[in-house]
């Protein structure tokens, strides 16, 4: 079993939703029944085989790579197909997991227009597999690629099922991500030429690799993509002012998917027009792709660049906590509202993750999950909302306590969670990323990041408001009469249930039990704070 | 030897039959032009030749051949041109652009 | 012991009541509410259990001084919540631990059982239980009456250290920080316990029948359950983070029983404020509760907070810092002066919820936090010796306002709101001055009466049609509500403080507290101005107090339809609460009065009151007569004058006033307008943010951010139709000239090319390679 | 009779050179079936005509069986006194060039017997063109490039002008011929001086003299010679500013001859550039890489920016194929520091570059059977009746612009990594210029995706049409190669690692 799993178990998991979408490529259109079981049992099955491997991971260890796979893929330069799983990557495993078969299910019976599940299910099932995939890759092209597959399944998903500006919408959010990664895959090269073995203990790790790195004296040329590798190298031999540039390099590629704060504009729109599980994914698991890409790949690799930039991304980050809040305040759309949300939101993890502290990228993984959930879930409201008013226009809606009370109280406590009410998931991503900006890694300016940290807190206030403002104007008050009788206005159905009940359960699980993410991620992370010197 | 008055002369030439293909509105005198052109190369190659061995001259003799393959397959078009609309005004062929 | 280390039971009970109430409520023949009442009764009894245990542990604390003594009661903290207090009880060691194993053994089955019963969320306790026990050890010889209480009677506070139990699990990791949570007993906490579950099962009693018939009756008490078990989480909690959690709980319960009523837009919107509110308060608790963390060297540990900040272990800015944060947060919640606009606005929740989260418990919050870190705030704003700090002057400030605004209203639970905000002034300014027994006491009587105040009020509304403005719908109900009346007077006058009702013993001891008077020269400090501001305080507090008598009970009825008296489940409730405000001042009789038998007095103080290393020495003023004599004076005269002016018309000529006197009228006008602090945020404040500046960002982000990206993408396009336009247009006869001037460099080139003619094609060919030719010998030779 | 006259004959000292005949084998096969093809046709014209495009094909595999044996001898063969050589790369590129061609065959076979076109001239001239490109690879000697670049080219220029009744086909035709018969002339002058100044037409004798002259230095008569002679094959590669004869002759060639000449050609002018630059000019990288900086700056810029504002498919794939002969020019420009990943990264480029564009003309090929345009707007809403064919088209799209997990990203990704491992200022430069200019790309890319997914059909008539099985077999071909290069690029760069050649090289 165990034997099986170590050299199994993540190919799998990554390809087993390619699979189902090959097989669905068999099924003639007509036959929707089979179209939509295979939709459904092939995240299934890769839920079950992450659980499985979830099972026999070793939590002890968890800040070791386990269940590595390491195979050639391109020998000339030295890239090879590498997967591993640990304590970062664990928890977003299991969130990209856990959502998916919810947005399968969701879309029972609400595939967008122009239907077509065929071509729906499909795009998602490939969407799946890239987001593994990239959570999964411990190597730079191999994450790269995966990276970038996403691009064109959200594209499309986008494009054909989304609302009225959908081609705007869609091209902005290619052309915006593809531009960033372009400069990505150039930084990655350059680390590529530049990176050396370093000396000491973190020799004896890169050799203890094998491979090429066996015996490899300090100096030498890495010529490698292996993120471990690189790690261990920790950019040894390369310039300060060349490592920033580098670093810049990936700051385009990650800040863009994040979104940080001056590359943000894509995403309103792209979650604006998104059907509704193309906003719910890319919410809760491909905006992830950019902090993790920072946790996993820029700061470890490039540890006196990320000292260099930490203070940067802390005021990038911060200004999106408050220009997000701001930008939702102005909002007259609900879905475009949650969509800044997400902008503030995204803005506290990268503060933790510019403290470069283990608190702090602790607490910025808690935030990717939590957000995941909650955002999610937000945005499955709006969608069933948007289905029964036909708009989503705040000014036009209201009383929906009224008209649907399961979905009204439900939309009160998402909204409770995103605003980081304690004992519910989101409050793990603010508070400790808030609390590790107080004293952030040795050497970064303290009297910053203090200012920091207070106008963060500032920011959870803006973020109660603006959400308990939209409660108030959708939820609240009596339904307006266009609305009055509506036989469409239903309360929440079965699929709905199935979809929702996970998530809120896991909203609330994670705020009383942290540890269940805390415990997995902290050694991880301590790890590389340690390599950063935080 | 003269050298220099040669590659002179043949700079001349090759001048000359650019000059011609540029102005000359005529498919055919276009075609007469690049052959001065290609009647440059050959001076240039049989001078050199003097100094370096008979390659030049063997290049010339393939450059004369080719041409002529050329020049033939040049006036056939000329031709299918001329049959569907009556003119070898290159100058008319403008129904592509951009 | 085992109910010090399972105390956790009680917050798990409500939850539970919480979510069962949640999925089966509505089925339930009762709509859920007997779900309620049951399992709140049952946290009730075990609260009181609890509290009888704490009294029985505490009589029986070891005799000893120093810090061995004191270290060694603080043997049952348990060493992985706070490593601080485990190196203190290092100190006093040295004893067998036989029995300990045994009580941990018990103590683990038991919490097997807990487990059982306490349902979901406190998994893991079983697994904690067994340390529990092992930490529990060196108390056991304790028990058999080691050392004689009556020894421990000597004017109330000799130095016998309270032993408090401290049990946690481990919660979470965080980097390197492991991160606990569990529960901390001691009297304090206890205290809390018992009000919370009293008040609480009162007010599920007094609801069943008030909102009967209520649109969201299961809702309702299910909210309540969730309210009732969030706030006793929160006393109970071990450490800074637990307690913000549970902060923030009870904040979201109050929201959603003010916005219980949500069709109507003033409701929700009084919700709103109040979270928001509260939102900016916890600014300050965030703040201060990450420097306290990172002060107390990266622990949320309440002990270890105390003892470092107790011995001087933590720098003075650090702790003032700290405290100042936290006062806001205090301010927020504790409707403290400027912050304290929400509250009366709260009152459009239901009003049993008034009660219970907005006059006895919620409310209190802020002052029970500053009590729980008391050594913070002691040694941060230096209360002892000095003789004024933020903490005093805004519980003064507080006190004095607050009851100014309450002359001026119409609804008679606005005028409870605004008298409960100044009574919790009292509180904040005796924690200010150092008289923190005075708070916590104050607290206590204070929730029974004002409690039944506003139930007398709902009690009355009831009557009146849901009415609550005295003014215009009430009057003369004395004869028609027979019950509601005396309960309502009896309160009335234990809030201001008539002798010897319970308000009278706390203000007093509160007055004593500020070290001003002469003779009670045995306090911290010596506050003189907080004293005449309390004095001016309770005066106006006995006014209106009188006021809203005269309005509701006496005169003409003035509203319409026939009023009648409330059932028994509304007036039992009154009844309880009434006598227990009556009499709840004998708990802490001045220890003066030695005339009475041993062991009667302070009782509150000797149980209540803190004494060890997590607790600063702060030192009681003795019981004055005189002062008490002045202060039952004050609110005597208060009621006076209010009854003269409202009963016999004395004054005659003041009535009116504002309508004829312009002067007056400015006065009266701020009072109605509240300062005009609503206006100051909603319009100015939220005006600005949600309106200009929100706009601007949002103007700003579809302008110019994105406006620059789109005009990098237009950039391209139209480079790229600049180039395809010049391309397509046909260039009559420049071919030759623009080819020829070849120094008009590859802009010109683009122009020419493309254009379909074969020769301009060819004349750019060769243009470029002159040119491509020509640069590169010229440059490179 | 005649051995008497061979006994009055002089002792002639002419020794005939010893031939290795499996090494010109393909090339062999090659010109003994285009001989056939054309005998066959004179003999039995119209019974031969519909075998026509199956001998074709056999003809160009056929070639294939003897580029396998020699490449799994391995050993380098030189012949002629070392102005011919067949080595690893040769061979990668031969069989590159068959593969395409025979891709070539099949996407024609309808399309020609369709329009009542001559058929057996057709795939004989291919057969011929084919020919010249096999000798291309292997060429060491300037007259030897020469000789295969016409013969390659003439075939080319009958071809574009096939439709004979078509005035747009005409005007191609002549187009491509004159611009053609410029350049080569322009190239034969720069021959001519490279051959006077480096006193041979053998590459690696020019290269040694190239070194001596003003010792090292080099004089502007050389520096003109390696200009005219690089322009001449910057043209055969549509390279800015000597691209404008491509879009006007893509639009009006036949489609099929148009992929011919997008992929094949194109190939071919590039490996002749490998030839001369790699093996010759190498010696004067101040030259070289300052002139292909230029031209692939020039090349992807202006390609990038004309193609965004394209109607017409093929003009834009054409415009398209400018700024990829950009990217593929930009390893050049770091020849000096860089050689070996300088050269693989081309060739890959090259072969995922054929694969992707092959396809994507054959899938054009396909929808212009049943909507007659090429314009854009006329793609509308295929996703709608032809889910298949627009899922193939967008793969090839989408590997077009780089997008992983097909071919395009890796072609790219080595180019990048050719430019950055430079280490050189300009490498860099190059690099960021690239990056920017692939997104510039991905959007008329993604436009046409658009177009397919997006739109509705512009006349509501939807019914798919039939496919012929030989340009399904086309498009099979592409797409399998696109995305197996993208997935597995190690297959491709195992076979094309040519550090012994490229180390052989110069030094």
């Amino acid at each position: 079993m165990m034997n099986f799993l170590n050299d199994w178990g993540l190919v799998l998991t990554i390809f087993l939703p390619l699979a189902g979408a090959l097989v669905m490529m068999a099924i003639p259109k007509q036959s929707e029944g089979a179209i939509k079981l295979v939709a459904l049992g092939a995240p299934l099955a890769a839920a079950a085989m992450g659980i499985l491997l979830m099972l026999n991971f070793d939590y002890g260890d968890s800040e070791n790579l386990q269940f590595m796979v390491n195979r050639n893929w391109i020998e000339l330069i030295n890239s090879n197909f590498i997967l591993g799983l640990d304590g970062l990557s664990l928890p977003l495993l299991a969130l990209t997991l856990f959502i998916v078969p919810l947005v399968v299910i969701y879309s029972w019976q609400h595939v967008p227009n122009p239907g077509n599940p065929k071509a729906f299910f499909t795009l998602m099932l490939i969407l799946e597999t890239a987001m593994i995939g990239s959570f999964l890759a411990q190597d730079l092209i191999l994450f790269f690629v995966f990276f970038e597959v996403t691009l064109l399944p959200m594209y499309f998903l986008i494009g054909v099922w989304g609302g009225e500006q959908r081609r705007y919408a869609s091209i902005k959010f290619f052309l915006y991500t593809l531009f960033g990664s372009a400069f990505m895959i150039v930084a990655f090269v350059a680390l590529y030429f530049l990176a050396k073995a370093p000396t000491g203990i973190a020799l004896e790790q890169l050799r203890a690799l094998g491979g090429s790195y066996a015996d490899m004296q300090a100096g030498d040329p890495l010529r490698s993509f292996g993120m471990q590798a690189l790690t261990y190298s920790g950019a040894a031999g390369i310039a300060k002012t060349t490592a920033i540039v580098i670093f810049g390099g990936m700051f385009l590629g990650f800040g863009i998917k994040v979104p940080m704060f001056p590359f943000h504009t894509w995403l309103p729109d792209a979650h604006t027009q998104a059907p509704t599980q193309g906003s719910v994914i890319l919410a809760a698991v491909l905006l992830k792709l950019g902090t993790y890409g920072f946790i996993r790949i820029a700061i470890p690799i490039l540890p006196v660049a990320a000292r260099a930039w930490a203070p940067i991304i802390g005021i990038l980050a911060v200004i999106g906590i408050i220009y997000g809040a701001l930008g939702c305040l102005a909002q007259t759309d609900m879905k475009r509202l949650i969509a800044f949300s997400s902008v503030s939101h995204m803005g506290y993890t990268m503060l933790g993750i510019s403290t470069l502290t283990a608190f702090g990228l602790n607490a910025a993984v808690f935030g990717m999950v939590a957000h995941g959930l909650i955002t999610g879930l937000l945005f499955f409201i709006a969608g069933s909302v948007k289905e029964r008013y036909h708009t989503l226009d705040i000014k036009r809606l209201g009383g929906l306590l009224v008209s649907a009370p399961k979905m009204g109280w439900i939309l009160g406590f998402a909204t409770m969670a995103s605003l980081g009410l304690p004992g519910l998931a989101g409050f793990w991503g603010e508070f400790p990323a808030i609390l590790a900006a107080y004293e952030p890694a040795v050497g970064l300016n303290v009297a910053l990041f203090r200012t920091l940290m207070v106008l963060a807190a500032v920011g959870t206030v803006l973020a109660a408001g603006y959400l308990l403002w939209l409660y108030q104007r959708t939820a609240f008050g009596t339904p307006s009469e266009e609305f009055e009788n509506d036989p469409n206005i239903t309360d929440v159905n079965k699929f709905e249930w199935l979809a929702w009940s996970p998530i809120i359960a896991g909203i609330v699980i994670l705020g009383f039990f942290p540890g269940l993410i805390f415990n997995v991620a902290g050694p991880a992370v301590e790890v590389i704070a340690r390599t950063v010197g935080g | 030897m003269f050298l220099n008055q040669f590659l002179l002369l043949s700079a001349i030439l090759f001048t000359i039959g650019v000059y011609g293909v540029i102005v000359r509105k005529n498919g055919v005198l276009v075609l007469m032009s690049i052959e001065l052109v290609l009647n440059a190369v050959n001076i240039n190659l049989i001078v050199f030749s003097t100094y370096w061995g008979v390659a030049g001259q063997v290049f010339a003799l393939f450059t004369i051949a080719i041409a002529a393959a050329e020049v033939g397959v040049g006036l056939a078009i000329v031709l299918l041109i001329y049959r569907n609309q009556r003119s070898v005004d290159i100058d008319e062929l403008d129904e592509m652009k951009g | 012991m085992w109910f010090f280390t399972h105390v956790w039971i009680i917050p798990a009970l409500m939850a539970l009541s919480f979510l069962l109430i949640l999925f089966f409520g509505k089925k339930m023949p009762k709509k859920g509410a007997e779900i309620g009442i049951v399992f709140v009764g049952a946290a009730f009894v075990l609260a009181l259990l609890t509290g009888g245990n704490w009294i029985a542990w505490s009589n029986n604390n070891p005799e000893g001084h120093g810090p061995a003594a004191e270290g060694a009661a603080l043997a049952n903290v348990d060493p992985s919540c706070s490593s601080v207090a485990a190196e203190a009880a290092a100190v006093g060691e040295g004893v067998e631990h036989v029995e300990g194993k045994t009580e941990g053994k018990t103590a683990g089955k038991k919490a097997g059982e807990g487990h059982n019963e306490g349902g979901h969320s406190t998994e893991g306790a079983t697994a904690a239980a067994p340390p529990i026990g092992e930490s529990a050890a060196p108390a056991a010889p304790a028990a058999p009456a080691a050392t004689e209480p009556a020894g421990a009677e000597k004017g109330g506070h000799e130095e016998v250290a309270t032993r408090p139990v401290v049990s946690c699990i481990n919660w979470f990791e965080n980097g390197d920080q492991t991160i606990s949570i569990g529960t901390l007993v001691d009297g304090q906490s206890v205290l809390l316990l018992i009000v919370v579950t009293l008040i609480s099962l009162l007010v599920h009693v007094f609801s069943t029948d008030y909102v009967h018939g209520d649109r969201r009756y299961t809702h309702y008490f299910a909210f309540l359950s969730l309210f009732t078990a969030s706030m006793l989480f929160f006393v109970l909690s071990e450490n800074t983070l637990q307690m913000i959690v549970g902060w923030e709980l009870v904040g979201v319960c109050s929201f959603a029983l003010i916005g219980h009523w949500w069709e109507e837009k003033p409701n929700s919107d009084a919700a709103l404020k109040a979270f928001l509110t509260n939102r900016v308060g916890d600014i300050g608790l965030l703040v201060g509760v990450i420097v306290l963390y990172f002060a107390a060297g990266k622990s949320f540990s309440i002990m270890d907070l105390n003892i470092l900040a107790n011995e001087g272990e933590i720098s003075h800015n650090l702790l003032l810092i700290g405290s100042l944060c936290l006062i806001t947060a205090v301010m927020s919640k504790s409707g403290q002066f400027i912050l304290h606009t929400w509250l009366p606005d709260a009152m459009a929740g239901p009003t049993p919820v008034s009660a219970l989260i907005h006059a006895a418990t919620m409310v209190v919050a802020g002052v029970y936090m500053v009590a729980r870190l008391y050594p913070v705030f002691f040694e941060g704003l230096s209360i002892s010796g000095s003789s004024v700090n933020a903490l005093s002057m805004i519980g003064a400030i507080t006190a004095l306002f607050g009851a100014m605004l309450a002359f001026v209203q119409k609804d008679i639970k606005k005028v409870l709101a605004y008298s409960t905000v100044s009574q919790l002034g009292f509180m904040v300014t005796a924690l200010g001055v150092g008289a923190w027994t005075a708070a916590l006491f104050h607290l206590f009587t204070h929730a029974f009466f004002k409690a039944c105040l506003f139930l007398g009020a709902g009690s009355l509304s009831h009557a009146c049609h849901h009415s609550f403005n005295m003014v215009d719908d009430m009057g003369g109900l004395r004869k028609i509500m027979p019950k509601t009346f005396w309960t309502y007077l009896v309160a009335t006058a234990a809030l201001a403080g008539v002798f010897p009702l319970s308000g009278f013993w706390s203000k007093d001891e509160i007055l004593a507290g500020t070290g001003s008077f002469p003779g009670t020269e045995g306090a911290n400090g010596e506050y003189h101005v907080m004293l005449v501001m309390l004095l001016l305080a309770a005066f106006c507090t006995a006014a209106y107090m009188t006021r809203t008598i005269w309005y509701a009970f006496y005169g003409e009825y003035r509203g319409h339809g026939t009023p009648h008296e409330s059932g028994p489940r509304i007036t039992t409730p009154l009844i309880i609460l009434a006598s227990l405000g009556a009499i709840a001042g004998i708990v802490n009789l001045p220890a003066a009065f030695d005339f009475l038998p041993e062991g009667t007095q302070t009782r509150f103080e000797h149980y209540v009151e803190p004494v060890g290393l997590y607790f600063p020495a702060i030192s009681h003023a003795g019981f004055n007569p005189a002062l008490a004599v002045i202060s039952v004076l004050v609110g005597l005269s208060g009621i006076g004058l209010a009854y003269l002016y409202f009963f016999k018309d004395a004054f005659a000529g003041l009535h009116g006033l504002a309508e004829r006197n312009k002067v007056a009228a400015f006065f009266k006008n701020i009072l109605v307008n509240k300062y005009y602090f609503d206006w100051l945020y909603t319009t100015v404040i939220v005006g600005f943010v949600k309106g200009p500046l929100a706009r601007a960002a949002n103007w700003f982000s579809a302008n110019v951010i994105d406006g620059t990206v789109n005009l990098v993408g237009k950039t391209a396009v139209g480079s790229g139709s600049w180039v395809y336009k010049n391309v397509d247009q046909k260039v009559v006869d420049g071919a030759v000239n623009g080819a020829g001037s070849s120094a008009s460099g590859v802009g010109a080139m683009l122009r020419l090319t493309q254009t379909g003619r074969i020769q301009q094609y060819a004349a750019l060919f060769f243009a470029a390679v002159a040119i491509l030719a020509g640069v590169f010998v010229v440059v490179i030779g | 009779m005649i051995a008497t006259l061979l006994q009055l004959l002089p002792e002639a000292d002419f020794l005939s050179p010893t031939i290795d005949w499996h090494a010109i084998a393909p090339e062999m096969v090659i010109l003994v079936g285009s001989l056939v093809l054309i005998l066959l046709d004179s003999f039995k014209l119209d019974k031969a005509k519909p075998f026509m495009p199956t001998l074709a094909s056999l003809v160009l595999l056929g070639a294939l069986i003897p580029v396998i044996t020699l490449a799994i001898d391995g050993s380098t063969r030189v012949l002629f006194g070392g102005s011919y050589v067949v080595d690893s790369m040769s061979l990668v590129l031969k069989a590159l060039f068959l593969v395409s061609a025979y891709i070539v065959v099949l996407m024609s076979t309808n399309y020609v017997a369709d329009g009542d076109y001559w058929e057996s001239e057709y795939y004989s001239l291919i057969v011929a063109a084919v020919l010249g490109m096999l000798v291309m690879c292997s060429a060491r000697d300037l007259l030897m490039i020469f000789v295969a670049l016409e013969l390659l080219s003439i075939p080319a220029y009958m071809l574009a002008a096939w439709r004979k009744g078509d005035e747009k086909s005409n005007e191609a035709g002549l187009k491509y011929y004159l611009m053609g018969v410029f350049a080569s002339a322009v190239l034969l002058y720069g021959m001519s001086l490279m051959y006077g100044v480096g006193r041979s037409t053998r590459l690696d004798v020019i290269a040694e003299n190239l070194v001596r002259i003003g010792d090292g230095r080099g004089a502007p008569i050389v520096t003109l010679a390696m200009i005219f002679v690089i322009i001449g094959f910057a043209f055969k590669v549509s390279a800015v500013p000597f691209h404008t004869w491509a879009p006007d002759t893509y639009e009006g060639a036949p489609t099929p001859v148009t992929a011919f000449l997008a992929v094949a050609s194109k190939t071919a002018g590039f490996v002749a550039l490998i030839q001369i630059v790699f093996y010759c000019f190498a010696a004067r990288p101040d030259i070289i890489q300052p002139v292909f900086a230029v031209l692939a700056i020039l090349s992807m810029t202006v390609g990038n920016l004309i193609a965004l504002k394209q109607t017409n498919v093929v003009r834009m794939l054409a415009y398209s194929g400018i700024a990829q002969a950009g990217f593929m020019l930009a390893p050049f420009a770091v020849i000096e520091t860089n050689r070996e990943q300088a050269l693989s990264s081309i060739v890959i480029y090259l072969v995922i570059y054929a694969a992707m564009n092959l396809g994507a003309f054959a899938v054009i090929i396909a929808i212009t059977r049943k909507t007659r345009s090429a314009e854009i707007t006329s793609l509308g809403g295929l996703f709608s009746y032809m889910p298949g064919l627009t899922v193939v088209m967008t793969i090839f799209l989408a590997s077009l612009a780089g997008i992983p997990p097909f071919g395009g990203w890796y072609a790219k990704f080595g180019v990048w990594q050719a430019l950055i491992g430079g280490n050189t200022a300009l490498g860099y430069g190059l690099a960021i210029i690239m990056a920017i200019n692939t997104v510039v790309a991905a959007y008329y890319y993604l436009n046409v995706a658009k177009t397919m997914w997006f739109d509705e059909a512009p006349d509501g008539d939807t019914a798919p049409v039939k496919i012929p099985f030989t340009l399904i077999g086309a498009m099979g071909i592409t797409v399998v190669a696109t995305v197996m290069f993208g997935v597995l690029p190690g297959l491709l760069t195992n076979i094309s690692d040519f550090s012994p050649v490229a180390a052989a090289l110069g030094r």
